[in-house]
């Protein structure tokens, strides 16, 4: 199926980190040279999920781990989201560093209960006995009629759990170094990656580094309006704020890298400059990550605002298949001018 | 030579038709699949034709169906149009979901097809639920659910054997055992290859069937649906077969990295309809005029079909929002 | 267990509604009376989950529902929470409307899979071809050390799906006008109790009667501050109220009674009013409905505002067991008297 | 008389300590819960305490052990300190998991008891995720886990036992079959009584087990151990046994309303510490001194375990966030 071709399509013409010497690779490749440094580095570590040793290699980012690190340490599930997350958790409580990949986010739902009942009250519930060091991923689907059940962007939901770090680098330098962080973390970590980014290259150190979790970043400065842009939306405001530059309307935007924790400090002081935020999510709007981010904002810094705070994300209904209504389901560049013209009115 | 004295001429050629049609459908979505304008996931059923057909020419019109990702098979087996199904490929309004829901979600509410789940296990319990409305209204239908060997490993199923057995319910638990969960062997997944024992321990009659082979894929299904009418429980039936090509799209691109390339030549030699056709030829019930005959009938209702669906409408933009909520 | 005794203390010395002539009876009952009222008016409408025929009867709501309706209509469950809410889904498909009763809302997160990948968008994904009119419930457990696993409040996460409704009434009266509305809804309702408020009496009408979804009630007037007050925090913020009244402030209480679909203008207009806006959930703050009631208020509203937003919730923590902290977790009115106290500063 | 050669005086002896140590620890609880003081819900395991001793006195103190809500003897068998527990249930920062748990969460890793989960089934995985880990590791432990005739309904056993069959992991599966899930009767939830036949079906070796008699449990449980223990796999043992108590809390109130009470008046009259002791007396390992003394020196451990629960430390107030994250 087209999907990577209509994503290569789409990859920015732009630098997404400072130029540097640093070689490009893939957000795809970092994760995988991640999971290779890693692995290589800490013997607890293991990798699994459904097609991880697969000519596909989950989109690539588990390429040749079996390989090099053998079939106790990287391997193909059961279709079991439910138990294997459980399993993953009580290999955690016995020394291991489960990384648990799933394709989607869609299958995540089926492990709510070990993901929210267990993972993330283990630590807690027994007064810090016994920690949860877990990562689990999975990649938000996106086009191609991949309908309700497979393209859902629902980590909203565990925006609201109690012990559970967020994470949704948008760009391979920001993958590995927060991978590295969410591996080396003691606590379980959802770790949201989205199809239409995997493909993207942007300079990435050979050498480990690890991104702190809750520090956002500026992917662009800009003193008339903030955006707030999240995974793969920050491709689409960049290309929203290059369109606006031409027409004297400058755009800053903030990438927060980590939801849970939030850095909000990065977004109010870019709103003591601005007055006004722009929230752009990939997933619903009522109840999302932008919800929390306006209501926290509103509640920190309310006299820095000259205007409402105004959301882009996809309408509240499930996602359609038919090619017409997916264009207008998913928010892009449009909308967000469009939001930018609204709120500077 | 595949043969049952039991079953008459005329389901013989029904049951070769609806394969044939199957079959086709198929193939034809693979040729034009490249341009393009289905843009929506397929996962073809090629070399498992012979379970939706033989399993559903036993049900009747009112009868429950629900399915899974792999469907086309079962829509067209239940009786499901095909112009509304190749309509939903095209992403059309027209199509049976109203272009809301793409290959992996086909229903026929007028021939029982109550939709199908693209959430691996997850269309399970739905037809269990489907089946205890029967119970409760005794309404005398019986419903089957299909389902693919990855499908056995989602607690769904042992969920949903429990309560179909606890109730007695008239439902038929039907296992499509293609080998593959996508590129995984089965014996990554699972000990042993028998996913029917696992049923068996929860009380529940469960056989496994060369699903190849119609004339069993039959017989099995009309005991197994005979004894949901009369009420005398669930049946849970492992169909052995192999999926021709690749798990989603056309072709089968990775074959040399996933597969047993011997295995699978030997299944590619079991061809359920080829089978199937030099039965009924030593059976005198076909000859190679007759074969014609049907393919010309079949291929004229599929290109009408696929012409139907190219120049049908595509949903309004303006009715992006609609169906979420029914009134 | 003394829980039960634990919340009859805490129920109010006062009517949440006009006084009138209607007899009084509790939540519990009133739930009790519409299931018997509307069973009896609808062949197709079944109850079933675990216990809803034993001896405790769901505290009470199924009493005597077997017994009346028969072991095919009203049953008792295997403990299978997902695959049952499947089958309840499926039963929908096929024209029955079933009730799925569970003990708490905890149990639901084995369900999400069913609930958010099935229930929520068969509608939807079929074109509205078949819809699921499926009642979901669960009671909010609390206290008595019930710990991280038995008392969670996780509405919120169905807050942020599609297709989803979600009610959450406080009082009997509400309790069986709306529950009346969900079961003849067309479409899946997450209808969630607390334990808190079973056991309080307010004036019910015998006669059966239809409470809109989306229509919020003014619990109480004032002028000073707006209160949106969820479940059982109805109750805290109304005796807030009361203490604050000697002070000479005046709040006015809003219910939502439901979260999805909001009565946004309910809320606007007190606002416009008050210009403060304290949000009190039962639930975690983080990602819960009171940043998208925030959200959207803020949205919708700024410029009424005089001061941020407040919430009053528990800690992003899992409960825990010990009463001590137990005590500090649940915030309560003292907590909404501080939140006022600040916001009129 | 129940009895086995094989077991020696020494440990029959240890076993029977553990078993009077779980019943009287709680009974104590009984005894004291109507104060008030101890604010979690309690479910008592009397009449249950066969099943925790005959399995752990197999294991090792390095093996692991998952526990459910009913895991007090779980705990007390594996050897865990009876202070923390008992300071657990009295909600101090003194107890096993600070206060945090309450009697549902119960953990002690200093003798491989790494909690338990009061979501019903779902310590099972995590179970299975602990023998995991001893197959990457090649650490050679084994792993227990503890669960209810009501868990066996829940999906999370059997992807569980596929999964642990697959990787031929070194657990054992122990079901505990009370016949009740709260009120309801095991009757209205399975077809059938037998859960070990379900597990059969994975290729996993399972057995039905007298729960009440000791020496069976010990030596079903010694057989499996050492299976696993030399690497053969996984098996499932159920054990018939009978809940004396209510649910939850103390004493048996509704049991007129729920119970068969005839069939619960057989349950009574077969206590498994009785059963233990009258047959140690016959072996001449018991006499009615030997008892008295047992008896004191526990009710001495008891006493002082309540007693150091009962002056110990809330939980400090300030404190409340804590241990949200692992640093
Ligand atoms: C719960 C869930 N997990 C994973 C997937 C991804 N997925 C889609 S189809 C498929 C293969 C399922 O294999 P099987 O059940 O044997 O059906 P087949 O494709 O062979 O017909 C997988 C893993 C999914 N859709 N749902
Ligand atoms: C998933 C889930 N559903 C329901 C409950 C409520 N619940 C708590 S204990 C229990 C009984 C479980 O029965 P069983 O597994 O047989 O254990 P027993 O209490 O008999 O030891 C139930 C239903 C729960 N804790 N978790
Ligand atoms: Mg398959
Ligand atoms: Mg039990």
């Amino acid at each position: 199926m087209p999907w990577k071709e209509f994503f290569i399509e789409r990859e920015p013409g732009f630098e997404l980190v400072e130029k540097t010497n640093v070689r490009k690779i893939t957000y795809a490749e970092a994760i995988n040279e991640t999971f290779h440094q890693m692995m290589a580095s800490d013997k607890s570590i293991y990798i699994m999920g459904q097609g991880v040793d697969d000519p596909l290699g989950m989109f690539g980012t588990t390429s040749g781990l079996q390989e090099k690190f053998g079939k106790k340490r990287v391997f193909d599930t059961p279709l079991s989201e439910n138990a294997l997350t459980g399993i993953a958790v009580g290999s955690a409580l016995s020394g291991m560093k489960p990384v648990y990949i799933h394709n989607r986010p869609d299958f995540l739902l089926l492990a709510m209960d070990q993901i929210v009942n267990h993972a993330s009250k283990w630590n807690f519930m027994f007064g810090g006995k016994r920690s949860v060091p877990l990562v689990i991923m999975a990649t938000i689907g996106r086009g191609w009629g991949s309908a309700a059940q497979h393209s859902q962007a629902i980590h909203s939901l565990f925006m609201h759990i109690p012990g559970l770090r967020l994470v949704m680098p948008s760009i391979a330098y920001d993958a590995k170094g927060l991978l590295i962080t969410s591996i080396l973390d003691n606590n379980p970590v959802i770790f949201i990656q989205h199809r239409g980014i995997l493909k993207h290259k942007s300079s990435v150190p050979e050498k480990m580094y690890s991104i702190p979790f809750g520090k956002g970043i500026i992917r662009r400065k800009g003193k008339d309006v903030t955006i707030v842009a999240i995974s793969y939306m920050v491709i689409e405001a960049i290309r929203a704020a290059e369109k606006l530059e031409k027409e004297k309307i400058n755009i800053e935007i903030i990438d927060p890298r980590t939801l849970k924790p939030l850095d909000e400090d990065i977004i109010l002081n870019s709103v003591k400059k601005t007055g006004r935020l722009i929230i752009c999510d990939v997933g619903w709007k009522t109840g999302g990550v932008g919800a929390e981010i306006a209501a926290v904002l509103m509640e920190k810094g309310m006299k820095y605002f000259k205007a409402p705070i105004k959301r882009v994300s996809s309408p509240d209904i499930p996602t359609p298949s038919s090619y017409i209504l997916e264009e207008k389901f998913y928010p892009g560049m449009e909308e967000i001018i469009a939001a930018v013209k609204e709120i500077i009115k | 030579m595949y043969t049952n004295k039991k079953i008459s001429p005329k389901i013989l050629l029904k049951l070769y038709t609806i394969i044939f049609k199957i079959r086709k459908v198929q193939l034809k979505i693979e040729e034009l699949y490249p341009k393009d304008e289905m843009k929506t996931p397929v996962h073809l059923c090629i070399g498992q034709e012979a379970v939706a057909a033989g399993v559903c020419i036993n049900l009747k019109k009112k009868d429950y169906v629900f399915s899974n990702h792999r469907g086309h098979g079962h829509y067209i087996a239940k009786g499901g149009n095909l112009k509304s199904m190749i309509s939903e490929l095209y992403c059309k309004e027209t199509g049976c979901s109203k272009g809301r829901g793409g290959s992996m979600h086909l229903i026929d509410t007028s021939v029982g097809l109550l939709g199908s789940s693209a959430i691996v296990g997850g269309g399970i319990p739905v037809a269990t639920g489907a089946a205890l409305s029967s119970y409760i209204k005794n309404d005398n239908k019986v419903t089957v659910v299909f389902f693919g060997d990855g499908a056995s490993e989602e607690g769904t199923l042992y969920e949903s054997l429990n309560f179909a057995k606890l109730k007695n319910l008239p439902i038929i638990f039907v296992c499509e055992n293609n080998l593959y969960s996508v590129y995984t062997y089965i014996a990554k997944r699972q000990y042993g290859k028998d996913i029917y024992l696992k049923a068996k321990g929860f009380g529940i009659p469960s056989f496994s069937v060369d699903g190849i082979n119609v004339f069993d894929v039959y017989s099995k299904a009309k005991e197994a649906i005979e004894r949901a009418r009369k009420k005398q429980g669930p049946t849970f039936l492992e169909f052995k077969v192999a999926r021709w090509r690749d798990h989603a799209g056309t072709g089968d691109h990775y074959k040399n990295e996933y597969r047993n390339i011997k295995e699978h030549e030997e299944h590619l030699k079991k061809c359920p309809l080829e089978k199937l056709q030099n039965s009924l030829i030593k059976l005198k019930l076909l000859n190679s005029n007759k074969i014609k005959e049907i393919s010309k009938k079949l291929d004229l209702e599929i290109e009408s079909a696929f012409a139907y669906a190219q120049k049908g409408p595509l949903p309004d933009k303006n009715e992006l929002t609609k169906h979420l909520f029914s009134e």
